[in-house]
């Protein structure tokens, strides 16, 4: 981690790492929330989920997110990290993290890496069935 | 001026990018780019929401558009 | 894990493995939280804590905790786990999960699990000061 | 009847358990072995709170006591 948050696109997300490195001398609580690709869409079987960034600017993004959390939430460290390319079943593809002093701080800014991220963050993901694939949330 | 394209914008219009040639008037303003693509590609006019990125961040209708900037489509995004 | 929880009072915590174990074909959310500890409370520099339990009882409080959010939130799988003995600064005393399909669910019941196992689960923390120590909430 | 002891109570009784032996009459209730407690150590009557469980789990006050229960003091918890 360089400084107090490590922004990251990547092809694949180590979950393993991810409490060492959101640790911290001045930090009593760490909560990570990690997204990861279901079995079933309402009802019907995924096969994998795609993903696609326009990277540039969603790490910016990301790191815009990370700033006002920790500027909010007063935390210690942050983690957000996405995966692109192919995920499947049960794969992770988002991971972010928060640290801070005491544990309200953490869960609120987790909830609030997660949200954002999924508002804003320049990703697409592609749901692909056995007979056909749709780019989630395209459509009303 | 090049446009960047991702997910389904990318499909509807059946590339990565694409660029106003030098002999048409390239948009003005996020909203004439805006007007125009849906214009060529009434799909776009389908999606749930639709923005444009100049230097990759998010750009108000109002903004304009010069030569040299990043310009991307954005489609609803739907990471996480 | 056995079944559908891993409830556990164990000597050192091992943070690296606990999204495999919540990882789940009917999950897209896991939500963690791990306390650690913090270097200074209140700002006095804390050596260590140290943590005693009435091991039986705790692992039935904590699998009733686990039962009351799983059926609350309908999870799909639970992990709380509390680690006794001294902890230095840094070194996590508690690792709480839960993944469900959607991340609601699995935020509020991670949430459910921190705050239910402090109000509930008979387990003891004294803090280790320079020059004192003291048995942490036993006085007003 | 055998009593365990557990953090700070452990410390005000000096042990990690105790037994009323067989000559003196063992608390019937919950309630009255609190009070016999309190009343032997002033010390518990200061402590933001006293539970005490039998055979494993959280007991009522008003609950009895059997010289075969499994019984503990349980002062205020601070897990996590």
């Amino acid at each position: 981690m360089k400084g107090n948050m490590s922004i990251e696109i990547v092809d694949v997300i180590d979950t393993s790492r991810v409490f060492a490195e959101l640790s911290d001398p001045r930090s009593g609580g760490i909560c990570v929330f990690v997204g990861a690709v279901r079995e079933f869409t309402e009802n019907e079987e995924v096969l994998s989920l795609e993903f696609e960034t326009y990277k540039v600017m969603a790490l910016k993004e990301m790191k815009k997110i990370a700033l006002e959390a920790i500027e909010k939430w007063k935390l210690n460290k942050v983690v957000i990290r996405h995966a692109v390319g192919v995920k499947n079943v049960e794969e992770p593809v988002v991971i972010v993290g928060a640290s801070s002093a005491h544990r309200d701080a953490c869960f609120n800014a987790c909830r609030y890496l997660i949200d954002t991220l999924k508002e804003r963050v320049p990703i697409w993901k592609k749901e692909m069935f056995t007979n056909k694939s749709v780019w989630v949330s395209a459509h009303p | 001026m090049e446009v960047l394209l991702f997910g389904i914008a990318k499909d509807i219009v059946g590339k990565g990018s694409f660029r106003f040639s030098a002999d048409e008037q390239a948009p003005a303003s996020v909203s004439e780019l805006k007007d125009r693509l849906k214009g060529s590609f009434p799909e776009f006019g389908k999606l749930t929401s639709l923005a444009v990125a100049v230097n990759s961040a998010y750009a108000e209708d109002g903004d304009r558009l010069n030569e040299s900037d990043e310009i991307a489509i954005i489609p609803p995004v739907s990471g996480g």
